[in-house]
């Protein structure tokens, strides 16, 4: 067990060198808006916080340590050559409201980056400032709705979501007022069309999809959906957290879509951080230009220049204080720049390749696919639930068993709709070696499954704690340390 | 092939394997029509030194000027550690810690970030960060509503006085849902939110409160009057604070006696770099109570099979993955890697060295305030005390000083005429811990030399009086 | 067990990105001198080599993970300040030839610390240039040389080394020309006197004295010893090794030394990196200025200028083809510079203050020391002579143990002349609450000795690997892997 | 107390346990009359903000010209991930891996160091570093003297074309063990040595014999013949060598066929930043059959207990903590963390990537001497082919022309006319990978005009004919 930073506090101890050496006073500030008794935060000394941080980094699985085929997350190499651009001093000093006589060159990225996206998807223009993609869906349904707003098509208060959409589709669509309809998947992993037919209608705003979809096939009905929903006056919605699957191979544009979000800690492998920053730059047709959000860069011969609400006075405005996770940005752009056009459709097509081989060595090791017809796109779905009905041991047995073996686990029971299922997806950045390996690992556990069922209902075995016990955790809740809770 | 490893031995072997004749088969089941042509836009493939050349290259082309600028981020010296530590891989390159026994360096972490949090506010519970401040705000407010069960109105007073982004922000996340912002004006002398502002709505059904410390304008608002007529008035609460400042002013937690309902702010102060704006991190916090109607992640502490200590991702029956449209919120991934910086960086500082940050600021700003009050034509705008920031009216306009001022790489202060018209020629400036004594020399005698200029007003660098 | 970077190579993998996209063609270089085959280096993807490094890493004890009370060694926390401002862009590009007016800023740096470290050793004049502790014994001997040369003072073959030296005091000896000759130690730790008055002559050239000697004592006899060298005509040479435990309340200088070398690496915490680079700047008396080795730096008025063979026609030359480790000594500057004035002297008081209270608590839990009628320094040494006599567990297996509770182990069988010996030196940087659970685990070792010796002659029993056989490794020598021998 | 841990209340409790009143009894062992009186000199402390603005401003203030300069450190790209893992905790605050089961990160690393450096260099073992290239060399000519059985003088060939740092360097650490360096001319035509200046020591009695590759003027000797040479007088050959042009020409371990029997050089070109000339790292390796009188740290595999696996240091029989007085070396601390980050390196770029590199250096200089060349007076001085550097001729004074320069922040080549003066005015050029085309087109412009002002010499920027 590690200790608590604040356990190893010893009053009076500090990290003397980190603040100014002499205590300014302050005579001017009246004691009643003053605080009276300092903040109990941990008293500890420089070496005890880099020795306590080091330390509980390593209890950390991440990429760069751990094969992470995390579905739907696009575990990829962060390359460490986009965080040095980025952390350039220049680039960390600048002040978000620092004039555009001292941000021509920050301006510059960001603009060259707006441009590549607009290209890679198809879409008329690019605005980078959503924080992630959740706040680029809600840009996205919040244009939608202005959108309709304006021309006074007022009537359409619903959003159509494919069962297999990740939470955050339904979630911004009633952020943003809509009420939604979950759309059922066919037996095929497409979206089933004729129960679209069935409830697109006036009512209809819009659509929210991505394709591919978490199942991990491509929709080939995208087209006839799109016709349809655009038929019914809606508009569509390109969810794009899967967007590493057809990187420069097919563009949600020429799909039809009318706006889109990217996920650049998925697709332009900026780090995720152990939770974030991200970035959700979203894209739009023709139609939507108007409403973007604010602020973007323009280019004006050799000058750049913010747009912002007075240029862009039907914009659904600005979504955080400034310009979006700009450091982001940064790393997406030296990302892109290293790629090069090459690079991009390279990216659909080895991690296309690596799901792909992954998918039919499973099913050769005796794994039940979800679609075992279709081809996987850059991940796909097998379900455990004979393991599950048979042996009594299910997904998350599974995927804590493969942490012994080394292997994050994939994403479980996700989508919803496929029971007992695991999420796999490799990345075009992981090797043959390793996913033989973890292929291998997988054969294990099913032998162990058979030979030693308890061995994996107990795993984790080996890590720094053994299972943890979440309903505990959300019954007898401890969110945070508690001097006096302790003895 | 950058950043892929395959080998065409490889390659063959894998295609081999699916049954396949080439990469393209893979792609089959996507429309024909729908295929890519070329990307003419997008430019050749650089090496990491040709992207960092350019990447210097326009780095370098910004300058390093001497920032004056506050206005919601602020320019504070981060230690070294903080940065050292947090990109090392297992924090950089982990995900949302979902399988927690493989992500208890995150979790724990986390779970301290929560604890140092709630010990700053003085609040019950925090969550593990939001995408910013204002957005953050915009949270608050959401979450406001629904934990308001008293009230059936969806109006929120929100104080002039509050940073004008976070205004525009949460008005244009909230508009959809229905929900009203009434503005409160601001006393033109004070620069704060008089009490008898809220007259008006006493005893009406009012949602929520927005109460800011300090305000946009650096000053200290009365949080004690304004969190008590919320109490009053059955409204919720919702501080909107600077954390640093919070070391040294009264805490959230503490206003009125019993504390606000919930607080917020942009935890930028804490360890993250200026960055042009981002990625920083709204923090939350918030009474016990209403607990469950807070957006984001939390980690709660729980134990193992062995009865150990560990931490995990709690309450997440109120998330989208799981509540998905009946979700407290839509976000999901949050600002973790900011979180991380900002618990080294509070572990480093501690209480203390907050306290002396936040005092040395305040010290920073209050010369340069008198400095900048000897000049003729200059002299703060509002009177009432203030945190680290002030607004300082001007004899000329305050877009051609500031211009003039950049073209000597001094950048003094925000032009605040476009949010608040009414406020004349005035800067807001902020001198932080990191502005030397030099610097604020050169941009005292740098002003004067450019009001002299533009307004005909003889160059004063002497006190006015005395 | 992790494979070899060069296990996981894969013919015509590249980390792409990291070299010209372009391979120019060189036509003006014969075939003669071309080489035929490419050298068989790994062939692995950048995320593989961040992979396999970062995780090798984690195989690390280290300052920044565990307590390191290594004698000697003096293993202090590194300040990671220190490490961001010797890694300014600015400074790193730096070309060891840019002329004086591309330098000054770097050279101020060089200046500054020189001036520090006369006024912290009590000597005339400083060269930083060497590379580490055993290359500022080389000059510094080399300059005891030359001074007696020049005097033509030729009959002087001999140093001096008291048997409680460094090994690299007798090498560095020997590297300038000198045979050695050792005195002993007397009972109470200091230098048998009387031994050294019946060897001190005229073949003395000088002695290699530490003081605080590597026994963890002050030698209180050290006025005596540099009177009976100096009326004999030798120079006293100081290994400052030490340094720590003295640093601002007793110089060098002012005992007698005519010549010092630094560990800056060890006194002024720059990191020691797994086996240096380390820094060993020297420090000489008025009489051995002259001899400092090349470049230094000097001040005139405002500017900065270089002293090399030109200005310094008498000096020992330069000991490798630049200044030195500059980027240690930027490390140590800005150490030096955040300690400051008031810092210096308590780096030793309270590096003192945690030997003392170990060794008390130590002895107090039954432990045996060396010297226990002495007070200890920043050092001290146990001896478990009982304990393998008695129990045949040794020092050896009690120091694999304490890698089983977390804590790097002391200095083992050093300094040779104490038997089954422990040197153990806490530093300054570590708080109360190690040192007590470090001395906790000595107890509990202690037990184990008592009630389970084969415990801990098995150990260590939680680290990657077990006990490793290094008579195997000398025997059967394998010093570089070979794709021929490997399957 | 900057690091330093100890609250008061710790402090008294220490004392208490240790039984005394206060820190300075434990110094009474000290004579009273020694202790230091206070250190004037020594600046007051200054916070890491203070420290780092200081520094900061000094790194600032030398600029960051366009780099022409060679002479043993070249200005190469280095991959963002070798620093950033380089300087992770574990391997940056280790100390040298003597407890083998806590250090197998570093011990690992270390054996596949010595895997690559063999390989590169065609060699049979490796060490685990030396200092730096000169003194690396110096510890060789030690070496091949003590394994030279058959050698009964302590007489050394080196050639005048070697780098002259190292040439001073070998000759101050061997002096006084009574070796004789004897120099032996270059060709003044070629730059190289000619194999006819070994002539008059045809069966004399020599220790060993250096061969640079390339030589200080980047020139190529004819290491074959030279090898050639010393196995034939039973004379040691030792190579020095830069390890990057190694991955385009033939290595060490090839020459004359069988190979030399030592070489060593200068680590800096595999990851180590310019940085004022250290810390860089000298690399040695030799045949098998003399490892045991290599200096240095030295890495060998072995198995533990369970029969894994592991690594450890050994043959430190050879060392000084052992051997003492009879130690191969006085060597202890190397340069650990260089070999880390070279290591590091040399596995991102591979050979492929090594080769690329030294083919785009030899590329960018082979273009600016062309370009060079085009200006009246400028010209190669060797006729033999180099690798990455070339000694240009010049009709003016090279101090005079190398000063002009720097003031338009061209740091344009070497003056080696201290070293050199027979060769007259010129000096030694390097364009390495990172040059781009604007910096050479700069360079050549603005040479030039330097030509001209100081020269009266009309400015030439069209090729001299054709
Ligand atoms: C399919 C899908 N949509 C949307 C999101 C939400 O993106 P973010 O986490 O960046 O808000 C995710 C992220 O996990 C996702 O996988
Ligand atoms: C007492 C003593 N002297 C000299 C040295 C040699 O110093 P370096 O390792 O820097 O060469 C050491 C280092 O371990 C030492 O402890």
């Amino acid at each position: 067990m590690m200790l608590l930073i604040q356990e190893q506090s010893k009053q009076g101890r500090r990290a003397v060198a980190q603040a100014p050496l002499q205590k300014a006073e302050i005579t001017d500030i009246p004691e009643q808006f003053r605080r009276r008794r300092s903040a109990n935060l941990p008293e500890v000394s420089e070496m005890q916080v880099v020795r306590h941080y080091t330390r509980l980094s390593q209890r950390n699985f991440s990429i760069d340590t751990q094969f992470y085929p995390l579905g739907s997350c696009t575990m990829k190499y962060n390359p460490r050559g986009a965080n040095e651009m980025a952390m350039l001093a220049g680039f960390l000093a600048r002040h978000p409201e620092a004039p555009e006589s001292h941000s021509q060159g920050f301006m510059a990225c960001l603009h060259d980056l707006q441009e590549m996206l607009k290209e890679l998807t198809g879409m008329q223009a690019v605005s980078l400032s959503p924080a992630a993609g959740a706040q680029g869906e809600f840009a996205g349904v919040a244009m939608i709705r202005a959108y309709h707003d304006e021309r006074g098509d007022t009537g359409r208060n619903e959003i159509l979501v494919p069962d297999a959409a990740h939470g955050t589709n339904p979630a911004s669509a009633v952020m943003c007022g809509y009420k939604t309809r979950e759309i059922p998947t066919g037996a095929d992993g497409d979206v089933d069309v004729e129960a679209l037919k069935a409830v697109v209608g006036p009512q209809t705003a819009g659509i929210m999809l991505t394709n591919p979809s978490t199942l991990g096939v491509f929709d080939r009905g995208i087209l006839e959906i799109a016709r349809l929903v655009h038929d019914a006056g809606g508009l569509l919605y390109y969810d794009g957290a899967n967007l590493n699957a057809i990187l420069g191979k097919v563009r949600p544009g020429d799909m039809g879509f009318d706006v889109i979000h990217m996920n650049l800690h998925k697709t332009f492998s900026t780090p995720h951080g152990g939770g974030g920053p991200g970035s959700g730059p979203v894209g739009v047709s023709e139609r939507l230009v108007p409403y973007l959000p604010v602020p973007m860069v323009t280019r004006d011969g050799d000058e750049y220049h913010w747009l912002t609400e007075t240029e862009c006075p039907r914009s659904i405005g600005r979504l955080s204080a400034f310009a979006g996770n700009a450091g982001v940005l940064l790393r997406a752009y030296a990302y892109a720049r290293m790629l090069g056009r090459e690079g991009m459709s390279r990216v659909a097509e080895y991690s296309t390749l690596n799901a792909n081989y992954m998918f039919k060595m499973l099913q050769e090791a005796g794994f039940e696919a979800a679609f075992p017809e279709r081809r996987a796109t850059h991940e796909f779905i097998i379900t455990l639930r004979k393991q599950a009905k048979e042996r009594g041991v299910n997904t998350m047995d599974f995927a804590k068993r493969l942490l012994d073996y080394g292997f994050h686990a994939p994403t479980t029971y996700f989508p919803l709709l496929v029971p007992e299922c695991l999420l796999i997806e490799p990345t075009e950045t992981e090797d043959k070696g390793t996913l033989d390996a973890f292929i291998q690992a997988m054969r294990t556990i099913q032998d162990e499954v058979n030979t030693d069922g308890e061995l994996v209902k107990g795993a984790p075995h080996t890590l720094p704690v053994k299972r943890l016990d979440d309903v505990r955790a959300a019954r007898e809740l401890d969110l945070a340390w508690n001097v006096s809770a302790e003895d | 092939m950058p950043f892929i490893p395959h080998t065409d031995q490889e390659v063959r072997e894998m295609l081999e394997a699916i049954g396949v004749d080439g990469i393209e088969d893979l792609f089959e089941e996507i429309p024909a029509d729908l295929r890519c042509v070329e990307l003419k836009s997008i430019p050749p493939a650089m090496s990491e030194l040709e992207a960092s050349q350019l990447m210097a290259g326009r780095a370098r082309q910004d300058g390093q000027p001497a920032c004056f600028l506050g206005g919601g981020a602020y320019d504070h010296h981060i230690p070294a550690a903080v940065w050292q530590i947090t990109t090392r891989g297992e924090f950089y390159s982990a995900y949302t810690p979902y399988q927690a026994e493989a992500s208890q360096g995150t979790l724990q972490l986390l779970y301290e970030f929560q604890s140092m949090m709630t010990a700053l506010m003085g609040m019950d519970v925090s969550n593990a960060s939001l995408y910013d401040g204002a957005s953050a705000l915009a949270e608050a407010l959401l979450m406001a509503v629904r934990a308001n069960r008293k009230s059936k109105s969806r109006r929120i007073l929100v104080p002039r006085s509050l940073h004008p982004s976070y205004r525009k922000v949460a008005g244009n996340i909230l508009k959809n849902q229905g929900i009203e912002l009434v503005e409160l004006p601001f006393d033109p002398e004070g620069g704060h939110t008089d009490i008898g502002a809220l007259e008006p709505y006493d005893g009406e059904d009012i949602a929520a409160l927005v109460i800011p410390q300090p305000n946009y304008f650096g000053v200290l608002e009365d949080v004690d009057a304004l969190t008590g007529w919320g109490r009053r008035n059955k409204a919720m609460t919702v501080a909107v604070v600077n954390p640093l400042a919070m070391s040294i002013l009264s805490p959230p937690g503490e206003w009125g006696g019993e504390g606000v309902d919930i607080c917020c702010g942009e935890g930028q102060p804490l360890g993250a770099p200026l960055s042009s704006g981002g990625p920083y991190f709204g923090f939350l916090c918030c009474r016990q109570g209403i607990v469950r109607q807070m957006p984001g992640r939390i980690i709660g502490r729980t134990l193992d099979q062995d009865g150990n200590r560990g931490f995990t991702l709690t309450l997440q029956a109120r998330e989208q993955h799981i509540r998905r449209s009946k979700a407290t919120s839509n976000i999901c991934t949050n600002q973790g890697l900011m979180v991380t910086a900002a618990t080294i960086h509070m572990a480093l500082l501690g209480a203390e060295g907050l306290e002396r940050t936040a005092a040395a600021c305040h010290a920073n700003t209050s010369d340069l305030v008198a400095r900048l009050s000897s000049l003729t034509g200059v002299s703060p705008r509002f009177s009432r005390p203030v945190f680290h920031e002030r607004l300082m009216s001007l004899p000329v306009a305050a877009d051609d000083v500031l211009r003039a001022l950049a073209a000597h790489n001094i950048l003094g202060g925000l032009d605040i005429s476009g949010d608040y018209p009414e406020l004349g020629r005035a800067i807001l400036i902020c001198a932080t811990e990191k502005r030397t004594v030099g610097e604020i020399e050169s941009f005292v005698e740098k002003l004067a030399r450019v009001i002299e200029l533009q307004g005909g007003v003889p160059c004063q660098l002497q006190p006015k009086e005395s």
